[in-house]
């Protein structure tokens, strides 16, 4: 899942980083094919080259050695809503069938099952960032049909990425299709764990097995 | 010792003068620089009624909530950053263990409103919320037509808070205060308030300030009170003095899964110590887990 | 010899490919930090048609609306700070020496046009000019109404050029730039721009501009071109660098009320040289006359 | 005049400061009776203590040893429209009856007589801050009935500080009333100096004059 996020980042992309596996992939990214690779954390750090895992989107470790710390209201005003931003990613607690995206609460807002944590900086990366990519793992309780509270609206996410598949938005319906399964995963197997009647794109791919430079930068960057 | 000079206080005196019943307290700090020691001295108080703004409500905020001080939670991102879940604030909403409500936003929302209280303007217009519920979950999100292109706009209200507490590298003792590394929206918290705490790892000379003054976020115009607290951030880090106390965040998840655990933690660690210096007595060996390499950078020129 | 790596570019150069006949240009600084080197250059080109934009177009303005360049002025004060008027402007003003179009508002305007443009927001909110007889002048100020409070505000539209061109103290070659001292809005002019050219007394090693990061003001991303001008904003001050060529500003007010006088100065000091080089041979003993005390402040501690 | 527009300012003020006369006087009540006067710079200089009379309102000796720098935009926005300004000192090039400056031009706007600088700050200064003096020299061009073109309106000016006598705004009328006048100076030649028919106050007091130690520092000063 890492390794297919960090293939989807060009050399030169401006990418809004969150903490966890966005981190994870763009530092990979950075370490393999895409040295250029500019990464901006919600803090505010800008050209990052962290030398730690970051152990939140605070950590200090971010700081020392980028190549600029802006307030909070600048990555949001002047960097996000400027439109400076050329990926963002997304994590989520649920995924629908138009790709809208939950990280609020399991069941209502007023008296929830589960209260997850909020948007976070989604809302604004979703509404900003010119390439959305949203990465969770597939998971039943994770795919209904259709979120309990739209934290992100589906409408601008072009991919999201799984630990069992990639899925692709559709522009004309919506709705998000099957484009690739990750080795000896079948289409089965992934309709089993989506609440909706999945549909495939023409050609479903397979994805490649991650290149072994990547698998060694990964091993490296995950000892630091 | 330096209490009483100038604006100096110390943290009971400081919360005692600034932080009321009722009040609505923001204790800012984007992950970094958060102000831990009046958190805990406003438990100790036993304050109640408290609207608590927060971006990233974090530990700190389910200590409060676990502790009954806060009645309202104004936020945009629940969690413990990095390592897991506020139980306290998911009881309270979940399970209604305690009243709580809630006033949410995104980040960019909360940073907006902190903006608009800063700059005394009534709003603040943003490109946000299309298409999603926020705006249907939280009637204090509106919309605002630009006069000059008919677009509409997200709108937030100002956050004026009655007290902002921030944590900082250093300051004189007149409340000057120099921060450095993630600056989160200390300064709009700050200048959105009606009082200001500052707390600082270091109380310094005024002309430490004035040597470098493109370094100072916050004018001791704007502070009543200045609070010297060493390590007054930890668990949470303060660039180029500590790095986060991480495990300590890890155990967290555990500590308030467990009602028990958590009260057991609060008898000791914030209601069991008198002040800063008996909480920090019962953590020995911060600075040789802690302490911050040296990476100090080389001044500029201020000459004309 | 940098010229070539990254972005670094030839004056010439720079402006050949980024100021366009009939642009928007911006070229800031709070009468500290004005780009001189790239003004003369925009002269030199003979550019036309251009709207200037800057809340105190200072002599740079003079000099080009002198030369030809301008159709249009955006600004809030025109004149020769602390020592006078701007006679090129006046003349065009008040005898119709050549068209020239105003765009006028207060600093606070200006700022807020530029800060509009910066955040990708089509206008921005600011209480002012009830009672004046500004938005009768300009019909760009308009007013929005607080969907809160009901309040009405004044409105001012994004000013977003198609270049901005600043002056700092040191950029690498990717224009990262670091600037101190008086920021004016330096920051705001960049980012509103679609084009960015900086302009360096120093170029550094992007090393320099990583060991102190909270000092950088405007990011690479968004830089086009940088420019090494050492004493590139001559005659008026950069901290750290140089002091003000005084006795220039005030000689001004006899040059810029003589159009004789003024042609007489362009030809040699601005088109009777080939580049800044030039220019600066003209003018010798700046260094002695004019050079920065050492006023250089300590460095903070970047570990953690 | 710089004497008396000193000695308006109390300890402690927070005082919003222009070049020329302004930044004069408020340094003189600094080194006199004001040593806690906290002096703000347009150019965004907090507690300035300046080694020099300032070439402009951007000299970097404004920030050599001051305790803050702040961009414009939190001037504007943090410091004056927040309210943290106690005292602003405007220049007019006219002021009239009711007070309304003009700094823009004389005659039309759209064809001057003369062209003058502008606003440059004075509108939001004259909008924002607590009490708001002017300060010019008396001359029967700058005193007419009304204003050729209000830069700011005379609503928030509370005195009008010259070198011959003092106006105050009267709240109830509206009108500048002749508060007091420098010794030797008769109403009569501040009437002849002005375009209105002048009412004054009940009692027309007469400016002390400046005690020595205020003449001693503002020699000192303008040594600099």
């Amino acid at each position: 899942m890492v390794c297919v996020a960090a293939s989807e980042l060009r050399d030169g992309d401006v990418v809004f980083v969150g903490i966890g596996l966005p981190s994870l992939a763009c530092n990979l990214a950075r370490a393999t094919h895409a040295p250029n690779l500019q990464l901006i954390y919600e803090s505010g750090t800008i050209g990052t080259r962290p030398t730690r895992i970051p152990l939140s989107i605070g950590d200090p470790a971010l700081v020392t050695g980028t190549l600029m710390v802006a307030p909070m209201i600048d990555v949001f005003q002047l960097l996000l809503q400027r439109g400076h931003i050329d990926v963002g990613f997304l994590g989520a607690a649920q995924i629908d069938r138009c790709a809208n995206i939950n990280t609020t609460v399991v069941g209502s807002y007023a008296t929830p099952k589960v209260r997850l944590p909020g948007s976070g900086g989604a809302s604004e990366i979703a509404a900003h960032a010119k390439r959305i990519l949203a990465v969770t793992t597939l998971d039943k309780r994770a795919f209904p049909a259709k979120v309990d509270f739209v934290t992100t609206p589906g409408r601008r996410v072009s991919r999201v990425i799984t630990d069992k598949c990639i899925f692709d938005r559709d522009d004309a319906s919506g709705e998000l299709l099957l484009s690739a399964l990750f080795p000896g995963v079948t289409v089965d197997a992934v309709r089993a764990q989506v609440g909706w009647d999945l549909k495939t794109l023409a050609i479903v791919q397979t994805v490649a097995p991650p290149p072994p430079d990547q698998l060694v930068a990964l091993a490296r960057l995950r000892n630091q | 010792m330096i209490e009483g000079e100038g604006k100096v206080r110390s943290m009971r005196d400081a919360v005692a003068a600034h932080v009321h019943d009722g009040d609505i307290v923001a204790i800012e700090g984007f992950t970094h620089l958060i102000s831990f020691a009046a958190a805990h001295e406003i438990i100790r108080q036993g304050r109640r009624e408290l609207t608590l703004c927060r971006l990233t409500p974090d530990l700190v905020a389910d200590q409060m909530i676990a502790a009954g001080c806060i009645s309202k939670l104004v936020f945009s991102w629940a969690g413990n950053p990095g390592a897991g879940s506020l139980h306290a604030f998911r009881r309270a909403i979940e399970q209604k263990e305690r009243p709580l409500e809630i006033d949410e936003y995104s980040h960019f929302g909360m940073v907006a409103r902190f903006a608009a209280g800063a700059a005394g303007l009534p709003f603040w217009p943003l490109r946000n919320y299309a298409d999603t519920d926020l705006p249907r979950a939280n009637p204090n999100i509106k919309s605002v037509m630009c006069p000059f292109t008919g677009d509409t706009l997200a709108a937030v209200p100002a956050l004026c808070p009655d007290v902002t507490i921030v944590h900082a590298q250093r300051s004189d003792t007149e409340g000057n205060a120099q921060i450095w590394g993630v600056l989160g929206v200390q300064k709009e918290a700050a200048f959105a308030a009606e009082r200001v705490i500052v707390v600082a790892e270091d109380i310094v000379d005024e002309s430490i300030i004035r040597a470098d003054p493109n370094r100072t976020v916050i004018p001791g115009l704007i502070v009543d009170a200045v609070v010297h607290e060493p390590w007054g951030a930890h668990p949470s880090y303060a660039q180029g003095f500590y790095d986060r106390d991480n495990e300590f965040y890890v155990a967290w998840e555990q500590i308030s899964k467990d009602r028990t655990r958590l009260e057991t933690y609060l008898d000791e660690f914030v209601r069991g110590v008198r002040d800063r210096s008996e909480y920090l007595a019962k953590h020995p060996g911060l600075r040789e887990r802690l302490e911050a390499d040296d990476r100090t950078c080389a001044g500029v020129n201020y000459g004309f």
